[in-house]
């Protein structure tokens, strides 16, 4: 049994191969849509959020029953049975993975962790929309759809071990490095994808940002670049209701799908607790932008369950009533009602799956605690591609100082 | 409570919260700030009792935090920002360094700009990439600007009200591996001026610089030099633009000898002002060059490596040597 | 005879008293109706601007003939003859003190001169819909707002000849210094608002910028927070087509005022060569600032008629049927065949304005030709209001240095 | 045409035109860049030539500009990106500092970052403000990023070469008032390696060294005090980051005396950084202190102050006969 997350690539790619087949034009009515209603909110004039939530895509309510969608359907029209199960065991996983890590916080074997839990069905549902030469530009919160796109879980860690900044080679899985400065890496998928666009390639990108990122210049440079180049990028934000202790009022005082619309291009929100209309949304917003179409915002409506990273402490901030409503939406819980109710499952199927959890939470542990701190002189590598004088005579130094320990020990 | 021993991040706490108190001018804004009170909880508190209009939590947008508090800083507030970490005020540099450093000016003094940015900053504290940055150079550079970095919780608690008093900007640097540390916080008693360095342990054979976080790393170096016989003077400058060269300059009169620590990168640091001019104010008595000791030319490294990157008691010990061997 | 600005200050009090009687509420239904057309385009997915251009608020035809609006009619309702023939002085003033600027450039008075030739009815309207005690953050080309604050014109011109940053206090007039980076100001304005808010005042903020500046990430933080706080500002948008040499499709794909809607504020378009249309638009979006419905977007479509700038050659990237075709919706011409056909002049008038004008541009190179270079220890004033210890030695070493060669002159 | 007299702004031109013409991956991006070919025409004719997805007019956002730089690097392009102004760099900062510095080193050598971020720069052509800054400072502080400024049409050309080719970041600072200065540019011999400093003229007595805009003032400076029987060294540095201290310290040694002179202002700028280090390197051969010529510690001034806000021919004679008076 793998319990590396390689095992799960095949659906993606195959799943995805469908998706480029159905049609790619129906984004233009629904924006329409969606953005329509916004439009009598964002008139309204008022500062403050009202409690209705405006529409949003969803393919299974949180009871696991499928709804229909006459936009969305088409884009999970073909999925198999396999499939489905694939989608339930990589959030299972990612969400073991996740709670293996906020362990190992605990046990001080990493410096921090920012967990995903709750938010897994919106990384499991784009990531797997995603084919292997699209390009993807996370958070720090990505680890969902990192393992979609076959990174090692255990080369997440390095940076909240304190070992290194970005443990993996981006190009190895096109999934760049965590950008932990808000809202910067739009820029970049930006730019990747114009070049995409120069190479007349039919890949896209996507790149993931939170509801509190949606504030940041850059992300608005992004929205601009990417309309003016029509470049093919998907900006997938994660509005999981919180910025640390910030609620997305204090980011926005309209949806923030909306905001795709005054740059123009569309925007729509998808249950992001609900892997199968992640699926479908994504799989559209990415072949639009493979045929040209340009880009896409989605936002996926979801909901941060945990603190905002192990340094955190969200009783300060908010009350567990809001967590108790949204607990009864889970994303992992939704999908197991349905495939149950499908008949999709058995018992073999969820006992396999627990085995494999705990051996990669085995796997996990071990690797984390086998990782070896970086060698000293780590410092002064890759400061520089070409070398640097500076540099250089820095180490140097380092190097002597280092010495002259080893000459006072061997006295 | 004239005089009560504190945690800095404490002192900090309360300096805000008399400023808030006694001029309803003042406002207190960034991430987090209001209902969390701060990562750090440095503004703990500040929100329940001052109210939301008064202590602000903002959308994610650090220049748009600087812009908004110099229009607010145009209608007559005095605004303390807070940056969440050192590594997230660059959004922020382009309003800080054109349009709060140098609106008096442009003005011709009609416009004053009283507004206090917080930073926490320096490492030690094992946290990841962007959380650890000294980039204190990059603001004295910058005319128009005011830098200050306090040691300790009295000054940080006197230093932000001064600055919170002063007509300028002021960047006030938090040396956030120091905020748990206590000392004696007398609210009654204004220790002196926000520019003047202090002289934390007197001495004769060298003198060692320092400020913000590596104040209290030089003094057990002092204390550790003193061991062995030799006598460290320690200043702590406090303030980084502008800087107390009157100060230093008496102590390296004295001594004859300097050496520098700072968190930062040397190339360019504050090692190099420093070293430049008090060699050319004190060209003939200095019997060695000032010697540097900061961060090296890469980017702060991740945890596990920040003590070997950071200045400790070997390195500067090691530079005293090196100095006192001329 | 007056010629400066002042003088011209009485119609724009009146007529801001009358409007701030009429009814404000109206805006609501007309971002509606103006956004829900954008739509449309927006989710077309096209880069390309398309040649027709959405529909504007427009109160005068460019022939001068007076066409109902349902909707701004109000705001105009109540404007006096006198009124109107204010507005055209205002007009032929400004355009005669650029003229006159643009002349010294070329003497070499100046260093410089952004010109607003083609902008005037954008600027006259929109200032003069300003109260008293509002706050206006211009770009560096709004010296026709200059005229309606009050603001000396010859004070405009001392940044332009190098002998200061900003010649005037900002306070005087509550008309902030022109600022030369792109789109800063909007944030100012609006932590400005957030200010007047704060003191419970009912001024409101004006900030202006251009089609260029809409692609900064502070024009869209300023939109975010001023919608989160509710802040009473005014964004003025000068679409003047050109970005220095890039047409506005380099900046966006959509007509700019949609921008706003997506972050939860109305965006409107007004004809901005229609000196009407601009009073009325930004009368109304004042109101709604001062009654707390929040900001609102205004986008005056005009034309740039002269170069970026004095340093600019314009025939390097735009041809003259543009130009050509926009002669044609001269704001001035317009006004004045309105003024002619509605018998609300005479000869005499336009005699006179023509002296006043004459005046006007002979004061103006006066002032420019008496304005003395600033004393050298000016370097050194106002760095800091504090004073800073480092100024304070350089000061004295540059005194020291200029007196060394008085002493060799002194030989 | 292997050697052809042109100005300065035109060898940069002919520079970008061969890496246009010669790698498909270049591209040139920027404000105007395009059809109007830069408000300085330094990119001129370069979009007609090389088409508009090429050289590429964009958005007025200087963090998108140098943001998707950084993605179309990340995709393998090696774009040259232009800032407008000096002053106008601010809002790309973040990217610059954040982002473009440290992308390599984060991702453990697996990325690389080949832009070139070209910024006019410098004072003396009578602009408005923030059209005349020299912000060198702030990025040769920041490592990962390497800082150059050519002082002559030769330079201009081999140097963007040199940067283009380079796999980091380079931040290319173009002395703005030497743009229509001419001088021989042989586009077939490389004249030496990108960071390494020139002398560009012999002398005994003092070391001038300089950078940019101003090796042209220290080269007059040094025919004038010929005049009065003084040899002066000049050393063109080419190189903020790295800066070539070997060839200082050379001809320190030689001559025992070293003015430093730059436009930016002299607290914190690279005037500091040479003297801490040559006086670190070179404390028993120097006679005297090193000297600093440069800007004041005030915001650039408008144009009819920046005579006197700008080193001089005689603020240079100064600073030299203050230093050989030691
Ligand atoms: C420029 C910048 N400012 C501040 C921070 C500190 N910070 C880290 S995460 C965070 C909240 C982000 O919220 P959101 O974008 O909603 O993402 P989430 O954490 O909810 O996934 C903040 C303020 C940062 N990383 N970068
Ligand atoms: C941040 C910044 N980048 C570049 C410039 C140079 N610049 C001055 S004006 C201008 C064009 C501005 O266009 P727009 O916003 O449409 O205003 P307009 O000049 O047309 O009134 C540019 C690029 C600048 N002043 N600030
Ligand atoms: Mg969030
Ligand atoms: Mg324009």
């Amino acid at each position: 049994m793998t319990v590396d997350s390689s095992a799960a690539s095949e659906p993606r790619r195959s799943a995805a191969g469908k998706a480029g087949t159905t049609g790619s034009k129906t984004g233009t009515k629904r924006t329409t849509r969606t953005t329509s209603r916004s439009t009598t909110r964002a008139a309204t004039g008022s500062g403050t959020r009202t409690s209705t939530d405006p529409e949003l895509v969803q393919l299974l309510t949180p009871e696991g029953k499928r709804v229909k969608n006459a936009e969305y359907d088409a884009y999970v029209a073909g999925i198999t049975p396999e499939e489905l199960r694939g989608l339930y065991r990589d959030m299972v996983l990612t969400r073991r993975f996740d709670a293996e890590a906020t362990a190992l916080q605990r046990q001080g074997e990493l410096g921090l962790w920012a967990s995903l839990l709750g938010q897994e069905a919106a990384q499991i549902g784009s990531g797997r929309a995603t084919r292997e030469d699209d390009y993807v530009f996370p958070t720090y919160r990505e680890h969902g759809v990192a393992w979609c796109r076959g990174v090692d879980p255990t080369n997440l860690l390095g940076m909240f071990r304190g070992v290194n900044h970005g443990g993996w080679d981006p190009n190895s899985n096109n999934f760049h490095l965590y950008t932990i400065v808000i809202g910067s890496q739009t820029l970049h998928a930006t730019g990747y994808a114009m070049g995409v666009a120069k190479d007349g390639a039919d890949s896209a990108v996507i790149a993931y940002f939170g509801d509190g990122a949606s504030s940041q210049g850059d992300v608005a440079e992004s929205f601009t670049f990417s309309a003016v180049y029509n470049a093919p990028v998907v900006f997938f934000c994660q509005n999981n209701q919180w910025a640390i202790s910030e609620p997305t009022e204090k980011q926005t005082r309209v949806p923030l799908y909306q905001r795709a619309q005054g740059f123009g291009f569309p925007g729509v929100r998808v249950d992001g607790n609900d892997v199968l209309a992640c699926l479908a949304v994504t799989r559209w917003a990415l072949e639009r932008a493979r045929s040209g179409e340009g880009p896409t915002l989605v936002e996926a409506f979801t909901y941060r369950m945990g603190a905002h990273t192990t340094s955190d402490d969200p009783t300060r901030y908010r009350g567990d009533e809001e967590r108790l409503a949204w607990e009864a939406k889970d994303p992992i819980l939704r999908l197991r009602r349905y495939l149950e109710a499908s008949n999709h499952t058995d018992d073999g199927f969820f006992a396999e799956l627990e085995a494999e959890s705990e051996a990669l939470g085995k796997r996990v542990r071990e690797a984390v605690r086998a990782m070896p701190d970086p060698d000293k002189f780590a410092i002064f590598e890759n400061v520089y591609a070409d070398g640097h004088a500076l540099v250089d005579e820095e180490r140097a130094q380092f190097a002597a100082y280092q010495a002259s320990f080893a000459d006072v020990e061997g006295v | 409570m004239a005089a009560e021993k504190m945690a800095l991040a404490k002192a900090i706490n309360e300096s805000l919260r008399r400023a808030l108190d006694s001029d309803p001018k003042v406002l207190v804004m960034g991430e987090d700030v209001g209902k969390l009170g701060g990562v750090f909880r440095v503004t703990d508190g500040l929100q329940k009792d001052f109210g939301d209009s008064r202590v602000i939590d903002t959308p994610l947008a650090e220049s748009g935090i600087v812009g908004t508090a110099i229009g607010l800083a145009l209608r007559g507030y005095r605004p303390v920002v807070e940056i969440q970490f050192d590594g997230f005020v660059f959004p922020a540099y382009d309003q800080i360094v054109t349009q709060l450093a140098k609106m008096h000016a442009r003005s011709l003094g009609k416009v004053k700009m009283p507004v206090v940015v917080r930073i926490p900053y320096g490492g030690g504290i094992g946290a990841v990439e962007h959380h650890s940055e000294s980039p204190e150079s990059l603001f004295a550079h910058v005319a128009g600007l005011k830098v200050v970095s306090p040691s300790n919780a009295s000054d940080a608690y006197w230093m932000m009200q001064q600055a919170i008093q002063s007509d300028d900007p002021v960047i006030y640097f938090e040396p956030k591996r120091r905020y748990w540390d206590k000392g004696e916080v007398n609210t009654e008693a204004i220790p002196g001026p926000l520019h003047k360095a202090r002289v934390v342990r007197e001495g004769t054979d060298l003198t060692l610089v320092a400020y913000g976080p590596m104040v209290k790393l030089c003094q057990e170096a002092a204390d550790a030099a003193a061991e062995e016989g030799k006598s460290l003077e320690v200043l702590d400058l406090r303030s980084v633009s502008p800087m107390d060269f009157d100060s230093i300059q008496a102590s390296v009169e004295k001594t004859r000898r300097l050496v520098v620590v700072h968190e930062a990168p040397v190339f360019f640091g504050s090692g190099a002002e420093i070293a430049a001019r008090i060699t050319e104010r004190c060209f003939y008595h200095l019997e060695a060059p000032v010697l540097r000791v900061g961060g090296y030319h890469a980017p702060y490294p991740p945890a596990r490596l920040e003590d070997e990157y950071l200045p400790g008691l070997d390195r500067v010990l090691d530079a005293v040597d090196r100095a006192l061997a001329y």
